[in-house]
């Protein structure tokens, strides 16, 4: 199982490095990969089914919890039959439809990246794991996208992907770290076991909030729909594979997975039912509006995916029978439709419905495809999309308390998508024809096209067989009641068949007055700036625009000012804290112990500090710094401190020869200053410089004798051999300091050296 | 443990750059001194880091006077994995040094000058005396200085200005707080200091202290609002002097603020509090001005601050996963963000420009080059599961914990801009349709440059590429290693004993 | 004295903070010098002081005597010194080369880089 | 350095001063400055206070004789001197390593030598911060008058 996951890993990382080497022929060897990991999940449907949820357990970052388990259960195995299945179509149909791309190499690495994430995703059994697998599918989406890069929009579109998946997945993120932490494992079917605990907790509707956000970026709901019509940039078999058939399912996926666990009445059902609802009927009508067929396509999908939410939504075994047959049924017809538009694309040079007429003259078997796909969508039979629709309309009646309403909108978007799926299906091939396709259409092109349809018309008449392998499973392994109804071709007089009349009937209607597309009814839907991702994107350029403003307001370059924030910041936090912690009892009789000589040194110095401050003249300034330093001296040499004393004076004079030399050839002293700005700055050294004198006061006040002076004082000579106690410390007991201490000023000797001698002349680099 | 070998890190630097100074004005022969200076640097890293794996906190007090009357050094398990690291993107850095300053450019003494900053880097981490730390810290900024203004130029002289007062306004701060430590204590010894501050009746001074503390080390991580310096300067010096700094100067700070704050200030509501906001502000104020720069080496160094806030936050929340995530964090972003300033390196040498607009076509015409530099590229955004991920996961299980739920939202919002300014830092530089070149003058680019020389681009970037995988798709291991510094961090009577009561 | 010192401590680092945050460049200079002094300062006071009783060992004596000033804070300083002058040195000639390349020795003139985000 | 010689009659009188007085006060103080450095293990002193009066004597040698003076008169560009420094105090350092000692540990040979006493590693240490400060002065001095000669 771990082979079957990582094997397209490896394949891609082989592709990276095949580089522009890789040669043509090598890509028809391409689709055995998926098609052999198609035969091995095939083979895996009776054990499933016969087992219910099979684990396959695989160690990784075991400290963390995470683990490279994989389960595989009715709901993964759907979805990896679909992801490996349309991707032998796909991979089949590239190796014509992009035959004579230049980087082959990249594609293919890209795709055999997405086909091998996706299936981690379903597959992983580890919330973890999951996660990543999510994400990596949004990376490959990101590359995929943005496969056509030389173009402006293709990056942008490929960057909004980016961002409203990305944003989701770090909001689910969250909701699968608050799982884990709640359930106390990522182990999924441990989780399984943890549902009541989940609903229970108080952080249920949060968890639910941050993974509906993760859900509906993904699955491309209302209001988050617009990227994926966006995405529609990429290369036709990249929309065809992720963002139809299998990428914008993980989100629904996700809602299936958690379904057992998280399910209930109220917020979980109602956020389904309202977003899933809206994001149909949204897509649907929109998709009516278009011209450019992949627009249609992207439009029907959203309309899809909503049908999708919204029977997770109504949640009865029977809309989640509905949900399983569905998802495989819009995977089908799905894919052959955009398969179809592909052909086309590639054969006439443009997707416009408005200039695409009578095709089907010179291409049957495209033609053939495209009506299987809109009969299937359609749901009529012989195509398995009539049981879908059957279920799904069931599934609407069996609502308690709104079903007239449920239903209503089911049939809206259902006649709406009926006519969709005709406009692809149906309309480029009948009337006059506008193009004369000069050369024969491959049948790599036609046959992935055709396949789905055909399959979709056997399964559409085995329903027994459908009944036992998915919808019956499915439903079980979400609810764990088993779904009651039963798929049969023809079911009575009821409700159902009504239903199902009125849709094709009204459908019909609605193609009709459809059936000539115009480009103005385009701009009549397209309002730009009002829709979710207009607003979204302008939301955007405002927000950078107001980060720009704070930015500049923040890093505005002065200098001072950020001097001034930093201590002011100082200042407030010490502000903040001192009000509640000064207690003032002080040995008065040691703090007031003054000499005369010494009160004299102080008055010196204090006319020296304040002279340097506000000294008009460099030089002056500079004499008093020096005097301040000579003052400093004496302090150390009343307070027995003899070393200090030498130190400070030779370095005091070098300092002031160095200030000297160096001020000889500047301008005159800078004396501009605003008068609100020299009290505020006043103040604020002011009160920094009293809390340092009110903080050192305090500390002074603390008893504090730690010994280690006594130990200098006992071992300086008998242990190190010398008596000048500092000096000992210097080189001896605390040698390391000084030995670094001389690094420092060499570097330093060497930095003045490299700053005056290494002058730049060339290039900034 | 006694082990006088731990030093050994510390000296081979130092005498490699003496060894280079001696050589002053060979360049050919200190270019190769450097990087076989810093491999075997390397090689030992890795040794002491096994061996501190496997025997625990190894200590050597200097002259061999015991604790806390001399200077003690201490190799834990954090030390050692940063010295690791470090070394690690010191010997990379060594690389591209050697194949991309020109000649005339490193002339003199930028090499002694990096191995002295490495010196100062590796110091720090063993520094087992506050007073000692505040001298390898005037080490690594004097060094730091020598490199911001190596080469001089208005703009770089101009950034310069703003780094090397702020850094000499936070050495202030820090030695003011060591005074005011030393008066409550009357010790330096930081062993003993958790001792003595635990003894300390008056916990107001002692958390004033801890501001103090938390000021001039804010200043050095570059947190909100004391990082101005950072975005003023980072993207001024020449590449592999900006790599040196992005990875490794802010991070030693980050290193200090975890080892100081866990042994005398926390646990402390107040400072926590502190702590936690400014993470808050660190994280979203980065990433606003990550989102609105043009120009890649501003970009990346707005994002240096932004990801900063992962790592404090971790400190703020103060439980051992949230450490744990921190710390792992840090390890990711050493790695990382030299490798991101090498990467500006080698697309400015490649294409002449740094700025958004006029770069692109990178993907077109340098494919294999492309894929080099997305790893590290989407290891900074933490795109699962490679190596920014894992941290933000234990991160974001802290906040859970703690039930920090800004902090979790703002750990999100940063993930979402750094997501955001990468993916547009690929679409203009990698896939735009690019310009041409304007050779400037004296500006030799890359295909002119010497097969050598074009492997010293290269390799490093792949080297530390690698490593982002390794703690990527090794990161069980790397979480047991940071799981295990956060436990030791959090309790740090381990520590204590080993230094205050060893046998000689 | 000690409320002396302390007072000048306290002094110091106003005036200097308040140098620091003037526009000249020289004024800058003189302000982290006077912020290094202040420093060293405040360790020498908080190390307690002690009049006329130096930490040298006597003639013929093998220890200090029952009174000495703590020689540690001193050895403290002395390194802090030394260090505060080789930065100090840096940076006033690092102030002189701005001067030589951007012409002004106005602060407020240097902000350029900063804001410039194109 | 000397740009201000010709300015007038008394400049160059106090030059002449003290071009005579440094000549010959250099020697004196740069002896002067060894003798602190040695007795700074028992009086207050050593290499730091050593350099720095050394430099100080260079320094106002070379400000009234020339920059060019007192490099013929040290011979070699005073920055070597910062190398050597460093790598003498790093040996004496290292020394005590090999024999199983910790970094930095005092060795003294047991015999104590005339005026200067006890002899160890302790004062080639303060030998090499000796010299370190001589070097880095001296660079920043020079490579300052030499710019701003130039």
């Amino acid at each position: 199982m771990l082979t079957a996951v990582l094997v397209g890993f490896v394949a891609a990382l082989g592709f990276a490095f095949a580089g522009n080497h890789m040669r043509k022929s090598v890509s028809y060897w391409i689709p055995f990969l998926p098609a052999s990991l198609f035969v091995y999940f095939a083979l895996m449907v009776d054990p499933v089914l016969a087992d219910g949820a099979i684990l396959f357990q695989y160690n990784w970052a075991e400290s963390m919890g995470v683990s490279m388990n994989f389960r595989l259960d009715i709901l993964s195995l759907l979805f990896a039959l679909l992801i490996t299945g349309i991707g032998t179509l796909v991979f089949l149909y590239s190796t014509a439809y992009m035959r004579d791309h230049k980087q082959l190499d990249r594609f293919y690495g890209y795709l055999s990246l997405f086909m091998a994430s996706m299936l981690g995703l379903v597959l992983a059994e580890n919330l973890i794991t999951l996660f990543i697998f999510w994400e990596m599918t949004s990376i490959s989406s990101f590359f995929l996208i943005g496969f056509n890069y030389r173009d402006k929009k293709a990056g942008r579109a490929a960057l909004t992907a980016l961002c409203i998946t990305g944003g989701g997945g770090l909001l689910l993120l969250v909701a699968l770290l608050m799982m884990g932490q709640l359930a106390g494992t990522y182990s999924f079917t441990e989780i399984l076991q943890s549902g009541d605990v989940l609903r229970d907790s108080s952080m249920y509707p949060v968890i639910l909030l941050l993974l509906f956000a993760g859900v509906f970026t993904k699955s491309a709901q209302f209001p988050f729909h617009f990227w994926l019509p966006e995405a529609m940039r990429a290369p036709t078999p990249v929309s065809t594979y992720l963002h139809s058939a299998t990428m914008v399912k993980a989100g629904i996926y996700l809602l299936a997975r958690f379904h057992p666990v998280l399910e209930g009445p109220g917020l979980w059902q109602n956020t389904l039912l309202i977003v899933g609802g809206i994001t149909m009927l949204f897509g649907a009508i929109h998709a009516l509006f278009r011209t450019d067929m992949k627009a249609i396509l992207a439009y029907t999908t959203i309309s899809a995916l909503g049908i999708m939410v919204f029977l997770t939504g109504l949640g009865t075994p029977a809309a989640l029978a509905a949900l399983g047959l569905f998802i495989l049924v819009h995977a089908l017809y799905k894919s052959s439709m955009f398969l179809v538009t592909g052909v086309l694309d590639k054969t006439t040079g443009t997707r416009n419905l408005t200039q695409l007429r009578g095709l089907g003259k010179y291409m049957p078997l495209v033609f053939a495809a495209g009506m299987l796909a809109a009969l299937s969508n359609a749901g009529l039979l012989p195509a398995l999309g009539y049981h879908s629709k059957h279920l799904f309309y069931e599934a609407s009646l069996g609502h308690i308390t709104h079903s007239t309403l449920l239903t209503g909108l089911a049939l809206v978007t259902n006649i709406l998508l009926l006519a969709a799926g005709l406009l692809i299906g149906l309309r480029p091939f009948t009337g006059q024809p506008s193009h004369h396709p000069a050369e024969r259409v491959s049948s790599l092109l036609w046959l992935p096209a055709l396949l789905p349809g055909l399959l979709a018309v056997a399964a559409g008449l085995a329903p027994v067989f459908m009944e036992k392998t998915l919808t019956s499973p499915f439903a079980k392994e979400l609810t764990t009641t088993a779904f009651e109804g039963h798929l049969h071709l023809w079911g009575g007089f009821d409700q159902l068949l009504m239903l199902s009349v009125m849709t094709l009937a009204a459908g019909l209607i609605v193609y009709w007055k459809f059936s000539t597309p115009k480009e103005s009814r385009v701009t009549l839907v397209n309002r730009e700036k009002l829709s979710p991702g207009g607003l979204m994107y302008k939301a955007a350029v405002q927000l950078r625009n107001f980060f720009k403003t704070l930015i500049h307001i923040l890093q505005n370059g002065y200098l001072r000012y950020y001097t001034s924030v930093i201590v002011g910041f100082l200042v407030l936090l010490m502000g903040l804290r001192i009000q509640y912690s000064l207690e003032f009892n002080y040995d008065l009789a040691r703090i007031l112990d003054i000499q005369a000589i010494e009160a004299v040194t102080m008055l010196v110095m204090v006319i020296s500090v304040v002279v340097s401050v506000v000294s008009k003249s460099r030089l002056l300034a500079v004499a008093s710094l020096g005097s301040v330093g000579l003052c400093i001296c004496l302090i150390f040499l009343y307070f027995s401190a003899p070393d200090l004393a030498m130190t400070q004076f030779t370095i005091d004079t070098l300092t002031v020869v160095l200030f000297v030399l160096l001020l000889n050839g500047l301008p005159a002293y800078l004396l501009k200053a605003d008068r609100g700005i020299h009290w505020r700055d006043l103040i604020l050294a002011g009160g920094f410089g009293a809390l340092i004198f009110l903080f050192t006061l305090e500390v002074l006040n603390q008893p504090t004798d730690s010994g280690i002076n006594a130990f200098y004082a006992e071992n300086a000579y008998l242990l190190a051999k010398g008596k000048n106690v500092v000096n000992v410390i210097l080189v001896d007991f605390r040698g390391v300091d000084t030995l670094i201490e001389i690094v420092v000023l060499a570097v330093a000797g060497l930095g003045v050296f490299s700053l005056i001698k290494l002058k730049v002349t060339d290039a900034p680099e | 443990m006694t082990d006088h070998s731990i030093l050994i890190p510390i000296l081979i630097q130092l005498t490699t750059a003496l060894v280079l100074l001696f050589m002053w004005n060979r360049i050919h022969l200190q270019r190769r001194a450097s990087v076989i200076g810093n491999a075997i640097g390397l090689a030992y890293a890795i040794y002491l880091f096994q061996k501190v794996y496997n025997q625990g906190i190894l200590v050597t007090q200097g002259g061999g006077w015991e604790a806390p009357y001399g200077i003690t050094f201490a190799a834990d398990l954090f030390s050692a994995s940063m010295i690791l690291i470090a070394s690690a993107s010191g010997f990379a850095v060594s690389i591209f040094a050697a194949g991309s300053m020109s000649k005339r450019r490193s002339m003199f003494v930028f090499f002694p000058i990096f191995h002295f900053l490495l010196m100062g880097i590796i110091g720090s981490f063993l520094a087992g005396d506050l007073f000692n730390l505040y001298v390898w810290f005037e080490l690594i900024i004097i060094a730091s200085f020598g490199l911001i203004t190596f080469g001089g130029g208005k703009r770089q002289l101009e950034g310069a200005l703003k780094y090397v007062t702020l850094n000499l306004l936070a050495s202030i701060l820090f030695i003011t707080g060591i005074a005011f430590l030393y008066g409550l204590t009357g010790t330096l010894n930081m062993a003993d200091l958790a001792l003595k501050t635990a003894e300390v009746e008056n916990k107001n001074l002692l958390t004033i202290t801890a501001l103090f503390f938390f000021v001039g080390l804010g200043i050095k991580t570059a947190v909100f609002p004391l990082y101005f310096w950072l975005p003023a300067s980072y993207h001024t010096p020449l590449s592999a002097i900006s790599a040196i700094f992005g990875g490794l100067l802010t991070k030693v700070g980050v290193y200090t603020m975890l080892r100081i704050f866990s042994l005398f200030f926390l646990p402390d509501p107040f400072v926590s509090n502190v702590i936690t906001v400014v993470a808050i502000f660190t994280l979203i104020a980065g990433a606003m001005g990550a989102m609105i720069q043009n120009d890649l080496r501003k970009l990346f160094s707005w994002l240096i601050v932004c990801h900063i806030g992962f790592m404090i936050a971790g400190l703020g929340m103060y439980t051992t996963i949230a450490i744990a995530g921190a710390v792992f964090y840090l390890f990711h972003d050493i790695i990382v963000k030299t490798n991101l300033f090498m990467i500006s390196g080698l697309i400015h040498r490649i294409t002449g420009s740094f700025k958004l607009k006029k770069l692109g076509g990178f993907y077109a015409h340098y494919p294999s080059k492309t894929l080099l530099i997305a790893i590290p590229l989407f290891s900074l955004v933490g795109i699962p599961p490679l190596s920014g991920f894992w941290p933000k996961l234990l991160l974001i299980n802290g906040g859970l914990d703690t039930e920090s739920y800004w902090l979790i939202a703002s750990i999100l919002v940063a993930s979402f801009i750094t997501l955001f300014a990468i993916g547009k830092v690929w679409i203009e530089v990698f896939w735009k349709k690019g310009a041409t070149v304007t050779p400037k003058k004296h500006f030799v680019t890359f295909g002119e440059l010497r097969y050598i020389h074009k492997v010293g681009f290269v390799l490093p970037i792949a080297a530390l590429g690698a490593i982002s995988l390794f703690l990527a798709f090794g990161a069980g291991w790397v979480f047991t290693v940071s799981e295990q510094i956060a436990r030791e961090l959090m309790n740090p009577e381990s520590y204590i004993e080993a230094i205050l009561n060893q046998n000689n | 004295m000690v409320i002396l010192l302390a007072l000048m401590v306290g002094l110091m680092y106003a005036a200097g903070i308040y140098l620091v945050l003037r526009r000249s460049l020289v004024k800058l200079i003189i302000g982290l010098i006077l912020l290094g002094n202040a420093a060293n300062l405040l360790i020498f006071l908080i190390g307690g002081i002690t009049r006329g009783e130096p930490p040298v060992i006597g003639e013929g004596e093998f220890t200090l005597g029952e009174v000495y000033a703590d020689p540690l804070p001193q050895a403290l300083i002395l390194t802090a010194i030394v260090i505060g002058f080789g930065l100090q040195a840096f940076a006033m000639v690092l102030l002189e080369q701005e001067y030589r390349e951007a012409g002004v020795t106005d602060l407020d003139s240097l902000k350029d880089e900063d804001t410039d985000d194109q | 350095m000397h740009r201000n010689n010709d300015d007038n009659q008394s400049g160059q009188m106090t030059t002449l001063i003290l071009r005579t007085a440094s000549t010959y006060l250099m020697p004196l103080l740069l002896l002067f400055s060894i003798f602190i450095l040695i007795r700074g293990h028992y009086e207050p002193g050593g290499g730091f206070v050593g350099g720095l009066i050394a430099s100080i004597a260079l320094v106002v040698y070379g400000y009234a004789n020339g920059l060019k003076r007192i490099k013929s008169f040290l011979q070699f560009h005073p920055g070597g001197l910062i190398p050597t420094g460093v790598t003498l105090a790093m040996l004496s350092g290292i020394a005590p390593m090999f024999l199983g000692k910790p970094f930095m540990t005092g060795l003294w040979l047991d015999q104590q030598l005339p005026i200067i006493g006890h002899v160890g590693t302790a004062l080639f240490f303060d030998t090499g911060v000796y010299l370190v400060v001589v070097g880095t002065t001296l660079t920043i001095i020079f490579s300052i008058g030499e710019e701003i000669d130039s």
